[in-house]
């Protein structure tokens, strides 16, 4: 059993600082070396996986188209994350206010949780036109839409029964109440909620893409490039999308960390 | 501080049925409001949708775009095509979702295996969660489709002995990929929810890693453990869909689906059978982990958020 | 302590109410309604508390001491009998603000500043900026807290969070205070410390307090009276005159003081009269 | 080395005990564009020849020139461009048999639209599936001096309702697949079956975009290595034709196998498919299969000119010497001209197929 | 409590180790490093409890109460000097399973039954199903909860929770008990009737207790000795040997005895002689 414990000396914090950022770092350089072994070394297929070094090649080449997929991919999912919050924040303080709606929602949000982009994008490409990005964005709003609505409405729900007291004890009126307490308690939830979001909202954009609309997102460039069997510069789409996806995460776990800010034991 | 302890217990044998009737009658209550909303729409919203500046922001209402949801219904009882041995297009839905499940309960297991394994490794060497969990994070911002290739053609070298790689294996390895993510976070939140009260009892008891592995941390991540497989269930689902479409695997639910996608100019309700059928499916993977959560039920008295 | 009236023995749920009364309790039944039928939390209650009194309520748990605070306070309402704060309903004397109130958890907001929390009353009723601002210092200083004006909660002590919440309570000078089990976290030596505030601070301001305890020497050192309550249905048991001299030059002697045993065995006692005193036997424990 | 079977009865010896297992590839799932395969199966005609075909289909992103390239399966059916573009890429095949003579790619427009010609492109949005079915029309574009800045590129999914309800101007459609999904479609204002006088119909077989399609792709380094490949590609190669000459002879048969192998298409749609693709491969001058040297060098032309919206060219540089050879589909034919077979069915008529509401 | 042998009234931590002596704690320090820098929680600490005592810890928090009874258990490791328990180090005797251990939280395992947690130590230490059983059974029997075998530990009130809990500590008959305010989280009446059952306990079983608590009361009705801590760095202040006579027939009448209160008072002051009994004024809270 390992007993670790609560308190740290300094020197043991900064190694634990650097560890915490040393050790992915070693993994990931680990997973590369081994993959650029095997491709040069052993001499896996070069045409089916791409070296690393090849993939780097192609990154650097298509820099340019690389920058303006990423940023058409990136609006569709900004976009759709950005409505699919605000939605699912909405509807949630309806529900939250009103049980009915919260069991009538119920059915649909399961469903919408457990439906697969692609069975929606067809339909919704038909729905809102294929000439606009429109589609892309609806789809990575509904994907976002799901984590969001279910933590907010969570968030509101965490209302300590002392705070409601208090509330009631001020006689204060119901905006006064959630503006007080509902809405900071629900905070945290929500960004929480947004954070888990946002690569999903990445991720769908980028597949929405593969099935019908305007070219030139990430998406596309992936499956045009492996169709034509340019694998590294598939790969090279997939790591801007990578990245996309790690910016998505990283900003909106940055805006959590600032939503929650000086209350670790609240 | 002892009433309110017996109260939710109570509380859930007592008026179970009654709860659950009232929430069901709300939830098909919810399901008519949607239909009735789209109907609505389809009336009243001009045929070419309401667009603002370049942006369409309320869809078509043309049949094409919004078929009626009572075609949408009975379209389900019409035979697939003409020809004449042609089932219902609900059988043939549902048969195309029972192999679309049986792969992914295979693919929901692979990422049990994985997924709880990680979370095992990551719980016993910190060094080790330093070093994954980034990239198990990271993992989820990977587009798997771009894999489905890969996957596939990888697989299909695999020759061990009378083993050889099928391609709905594929499609299950990359389900399992999907539905790994939340189990290992769950699994480790899970294996790191003891209190350091649980586990100093473990110390003076003299016991190690693996027995209190066995007796404390497995038993105690169930409520973590739960909601997570649920939501790889539900991931397993989407993977396989996803790869059937991606690999061009026959027989299940994502290949119909782009099939009737492909015939829904013509045919516009036809595209609305598969999609009911892989929320049906979904539906039904998550909820089957809830049996599992009825067997554990002694496990997760104190029920969690997660 | 000095300004504080003299304790009333007579048992005052009997008497007239006067509007000089803080609280005036009578014939008060509470029942709740939950899903496994009725639970009969108070019967019969009937209790006075005169201006500038210090009372406090004892009993096992689920004697309702908690839902007759919360009684008084229009936090919940009485099935039967009424309850009149100031000779007001217990719902116009909360809109008017005549009480504050703390409980056990300090209940602060943990997003606003010790400063911000302290001023949360002033703020939802339209004081001034300036105003607040004054009151706060005032009040932190009397809690002995200005230099924490700007941290969070969660950068404070169990202890130095029921003083936030003990100022929160202040904030609008009420005349009554309704604390229910507010050092019940606390450590023995905070905790004797924060009654020995406490008890400073009524001085101070004169204000009346409905004080629910679980701790006998608490309840006899810091109480006017106390009230003794019992279970299923909760009742009032006794109530108990305390005797006891205050002085605040000596308020930590008095602990130790025959006076002092005294209360707490008469309190002991009161407590014990129908729950016989275990002896060491075995018994289902009261849930 | 010569093929394995001069006569017929030379290749019923392997019929029966020990058959050769062979994998097939196709582009796409099931359907009536590859009739031929699937007829030759069920007919017995791979079994005549001693093999033992499976024939694998393809969905999204699987790339049969890659499962070929990668050794997965041993022949794979795709698009001339489209493989150029893999071999550039390092993939090592070869075409063997070039079954569609023509291309069946039309971009199709509303009659009242004034997109007659790849020029009219110009500012307007065209439509194109992607995965690499674009080439054509940016070849036919650069001829035309134009590229992706100067026409919008959207991505058609799988029906053509984006160019019904006129999100696209001029989309990209398959003569025996997609135009067919545009008559099975009911004209809202009139209730009717849209026509062919509602359309205009741009073929790229008439522009300089046109490309080779459907061909048959093998291994080259075991086409050089491995004569027991080379003879499997030639019987191959036979029952294949022998397949396509049933598919033009039987229509109705041909396309009820393909339904029956799972495709998910109506029986009217189904025959159209089937009936669209003979025309694409028959009559064929120098025999089915056969490799014309000037079309392959066209579409070579047409792949080094076009760039895709990225600024990525398909290929940058000739492919290699050996990308192609008819000598093995000229032993098929020669065996197969020997058995009295028709292989280019100079008078191959097409039949009227009806097409009903929704391709049912 | 006859079987308790007589509280003894030197300072024990001079006395030469016997291994009769259930722990012997000798020169102890302990530091703990911490990100702001290093805390100095116990200073030289001697301490011996002889088999069958019941010695009380108390001292305000942070005092060091918990870190020396971790460091009997082998939870933490001194820094400097030595703790052997019945003769052994600390880490045999944990391996040993020479002592019980109980915490202010009961700490019990949620998702099994009462039986099963108090089984946990024997489950774990192999013993058969049938020795586990009967054990069981006697030691639910002990704590008076025979007939809560099957509940599960939310099911019981939270007095229960900690008898269990205790049951749990007994399971597998140590010679000592090391307590950490086991009874904090109890109302007053529950908790003097889990006192007057734990002393029956021991009276029982002869086991020497450890018992860290924060209730002046409570460390005079149960201990032979009570160990006096002051904070900063965490010093033995006195050692104050109780000399009430207990008689399990009138356990409960001591609690008014004068010899209680008088050991009360002694506690007290023992308590704040170092640290000045406040007297209202403000002072900065320890954290
Ligand atoms: N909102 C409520 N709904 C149902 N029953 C309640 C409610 N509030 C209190 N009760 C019940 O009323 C009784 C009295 O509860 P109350 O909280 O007033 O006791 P208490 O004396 O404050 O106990 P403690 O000392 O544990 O705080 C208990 O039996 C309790 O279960
Ligand atoms: N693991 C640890 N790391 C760092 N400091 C610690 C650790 N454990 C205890 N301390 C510090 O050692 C001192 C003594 O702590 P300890 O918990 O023993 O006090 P205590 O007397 O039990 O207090 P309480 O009555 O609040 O339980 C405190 O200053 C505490 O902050
Ligand atoms: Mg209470
Ligand atoms: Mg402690």
């Amino acid at each position: 059993m390992v007993l670790t414990l609560p308190g740290k000396s300094r020197s043991a914090a900064r190694t634990e600082t650097t560890l915490r950022i040393i050790a992915p770092i070693a993994v990931g350089i680990l997973v590369l070396v081994g993959w650029q072994f095997l491709v040069s070394v052993i001499g896996v297929s070069d045409y089916l996986l791409p070296s690393p070094a090849a993939i780097v090649e192609e990154f650097i080449e298509f820099f340019p188209s690389m920058v303006s997929a990423t940023l058409i991919t990136g609006w569709n999912a900004l976009l759709g994350l950005i409505i699919g919050s605000i939605l699912g924040i909405l509807l949630a303080a309806i529900a939250a206010g009103w049980r009915p709606i919260d069991h009538m929602s119920a059915p649909v949000v399961a469903s919408l949780a457990v439906i697969p982009i692609v069975a929606l994008a067809p339909v919704l490409n038909s729905m809102f036109g294929a000439d606009s990005q429109f589609g892309r964005q609806a789809i990575a709003g509904l994907a976002s839409f799901v984590p969001v609505f279910i933590n907010t409405l969570r968030g509101f729900r965490q209302t300590l029964p002392v705070h409601r007291d208090l509330m009631k004890v001020y006689a204060a009126s119901s905006a006064q109440i959630v503006r007080t307490v509902t809405l900071p308690t629900a905070v945290p939830f929500v960004f929480t909620g947004i954070r888990i979001a946002s690569s999903l909202a990445v991720i769908s954009a980028l597949v929405a893409e593969y099935f019908g609309g305007p070219r030139g997102g990430l998406g596309g460039l992936i499956s045009t490039s492996a169709a034509s069997s340019a694998y590294a510069r598939a790969w090279a789409y997939v790591v801007a999308s990578i990245v996309l996806g790690l910016v998505f995460f990283l900003a909106t776990l940055a805006l959590e960390r600032l939503a929650t800010r000086g209350r670790r034991r609240s | 501080m002892t009433a309110e302890n017996l109260a939710p217990a109570i509380r859930r044998r007592r008026s179970a049925p009654a709860r659950e009737l009232v929430r069901w009658g709300y939830g098909v209550l919810g399901i008519l409001v949607i239909a009735a909303v789209w109907e609505l729409y389809k009336f009243l919203g001009p045929a070419d949708g309401v667009v603002i500046g370049e942006a369409r922001v309320l869809p078509r209402t043309t049949d094409l775009a919004m078929p009626h949801t009572w075609d949408m219904v009975t379209r389900l009882f019409d035979p697939v095509s003409r020809s004449a041995t042609a089932n219902p297009l609900w059988l043939e839905v549902a048969l195309a979702a029972l192999v679309t499940l049986g792969i992914a309960a295979v693919g929901w297991l692979v990422g049990v295996v994985v997924g709880f394994g990680l979370a095992l490794i990551m719980q016993r060497w910190k060094l080790a969660e330093w070093g994954i969990l980034p990239w198990v994070i990271l993992s989820q911002t990977v587009p798997l489709i771009a894999f489905a290739p890969i996957v596939r053609s990888w697989g299909s070298r695999v020759e061990i002995g009378a083993f050889e790689w099928q391609d709905w294996m594929s499609v299950a390895v990359i389900a399992s990929y999907l539905a790994f993510f939340p189990i290992a976070i769950g699994a480790l939140r899970g294996l790191q929810s003891p209190d350091a009260i649980h586990t100093e009892l473990m110390h003076t008891y003299g016991v190690g890693w693996w027995k209190t592995l066995l007796k404390l941390r497995i038993p105690a991540s169930v409520p973590y453990l739960l909601p997570a497989l649920r939501l790889g269930a539900a991931n397993a689902v989407v993977g396989v869909v996803v790869a059937e479409v991606s690999t061009g695997m026959q027989g299940g639910i994502g290949r119909i689906l782009i099939q009737y996608a492909g015939q829904a100019s013509g045919d516009p309700a036809k595209a609305w059978g598969p999609i009911f059928g892989s929320i049906v499916l979904g539906l039904a993977a998550a909820g089957s982990v809830a049996i599992l959560g009825a067997i554990l039920k002694n496990y997760r008295r104190v029920e969690i958020n997660a | 302590m000095t300004q504080v009236p003299e304790p009333q023995p007579t048992d005052s749920s009997a008497t007239p109410t006067r509007s000089a009364d803080a609280v005036v309790v009578r014939g008060v039944d509470k029942t709740f309604d939950t899903r496994s039928g009725q639970v009969q939390a108070l019967t019969a209650i009937g209790l006075t508390v005169s201006a500038g009194e210090f009372v406090s309520l004892i009993g096992p748990s689920g004697c309702g001491k908690s839902t007759l605070m919360r009684l008084i306070a229009d936090l919940d309402q009485p099935t039967a009998g009424s309850v009149t704060v100031f000779g007001k309903t217990a719902s116009r004397a909360r809109l008017d603000q005549d009480y504050g109130i703390a409980f056990q958890q300090a209940g602060l907001l943990p997003w606003r500043t010790v400063a911000a929390n302290v001023g949360l009353p002033l703020e939802l009723h339209g004081a001034t900026s300036r105003d607040r601002n004054a009151r706060i210092e005032e009040l932190l200083d009397m809690v002995g807290l200005s230099d924490f004006a700007d941290r969070y909660p969660d950068q404070l002590s169990g202890g130095m969070q029921q003083r936030v919440a003990i100022a929160r309570s202040l904030a609008e000078k009420p005349d009554l205070l309704l604390m229910d089990e507010p050092f019940g976290a606390l450590d023995e030596m905070t905790r004797e410390r924060m009654q020995t505030e406490l008890l400073r601070i009524c001085a101070e301001t004169g204000a009346a307090v409905v004080f629910v305890t679980h701790s006998i020497p608490e309840a006899v050192y810091l109480s006017d009276r106390v009230v003794v309550m019992s279970p299923r249905p909760g009742r009032i048991q006794q109530i108990v005159p305390m005797a006891l001299t205050r002085d605040p030059e000596h308020a930590e002697a008095l602990r130790e003081d025959r006076a002092f045993f005294d209360g707490v065995t008469a309190v002991r006692e009161a407590l014990h009269t129908g729950s016989p005193v275990p002896t060491g036997a075995r018994g289902v424990e009261n849930r | 080395s010569g093929g394995p079977s001069d006569t017929g009865s030379g290749s019923n010896e392997n019929a029966g005990d020990s058959l050769t297992e062979v994998k097939l590839q196709l582009q796409w799932l099931p359907q009536g564009q590859f009739a031929g395969y699937f007829a030759a199966l069920d007919q017995g005609y791979f079994e005549d020849e001693g093999l033992d075909v499976e024939i694998i289909p393809s969905g999204g992103d699987i790339v049969p020139q890659d499962a070929l390239a990668n050794g997965d399966v041993d022949y794979a059916i795709a698009w001339v461009p489209k493989v150029l573009g893999s071999i550039e890429a390092g993939a090592n095949v070869t075409n063997i048999a070039q079954i569609f003579q023509r291309s069946g790619t039309l971009q199709v427009s509303w009659a009242d639209s004034g997109i007659e010609s790849v020029a009219d492109f110009e500012g307007k949005k065209i439509g194109s599936w992607g995965f690499g079915n674009e080439w054509e029309i940016f070849a036919a574009m650069a001829a035309e001096g134009l590229d992706s800045s100067k026409v919008e590129i959207i991505t058609q999914d799988f029906n053509m309702n984006a160019f019904l309800q006129g999100d696209i101007d001029a989309a990209q459609a398959m003569t025996y697949n997609e135009y067919a999904q545009l008559l099975e479609t009911p004209n809202p204002e009139t209730g009717e079956l849209y026509t062919a006088e509602d359309f205009n119909v741009i073929s790229y077989e008439d522009t300089v975009g046109a490309m080779l399609q459907d061909a048959i792709w093998a291994d080259t380094e075991k086409l050089e290595s491995d004569e027991q490949y080379q003879e499997t590609t030639v019987s191959f190669l036979k029952a294949v034709l022998k397949g396509w000459v049933y598919a033009a002879d039987n229509p109705e048969e041909a396309s009820q196998i393909t339904l029956d192998a799972g495709s998910g298409w109506g029986p009217s749609h189904e025959l159209w498919m089937v009936n669209e693709t003979n025309k694409l491969i028959w009559p064929a001058e120098n025999g089915i299969g056969f490799i014309d040297e000037a079309a392959f060098d066209k579409t070579v032309a047409g792949a080094l000119s076009a760039v895709n919206e990225a600024g990525a060219a398909l290929i940058t540089e000739e492919p290699p010497a050996g990308v192609w050879t008819n000598d093995y589909i000229q032993q098929a034919l020669d065996a197969l001209e020997e058995e009295g077979v028709d292989t280019k069915g100079q008078d191959f008529t097409p039949i009227d197929v009806t097409l009903e509401e929704g391709g049912n």
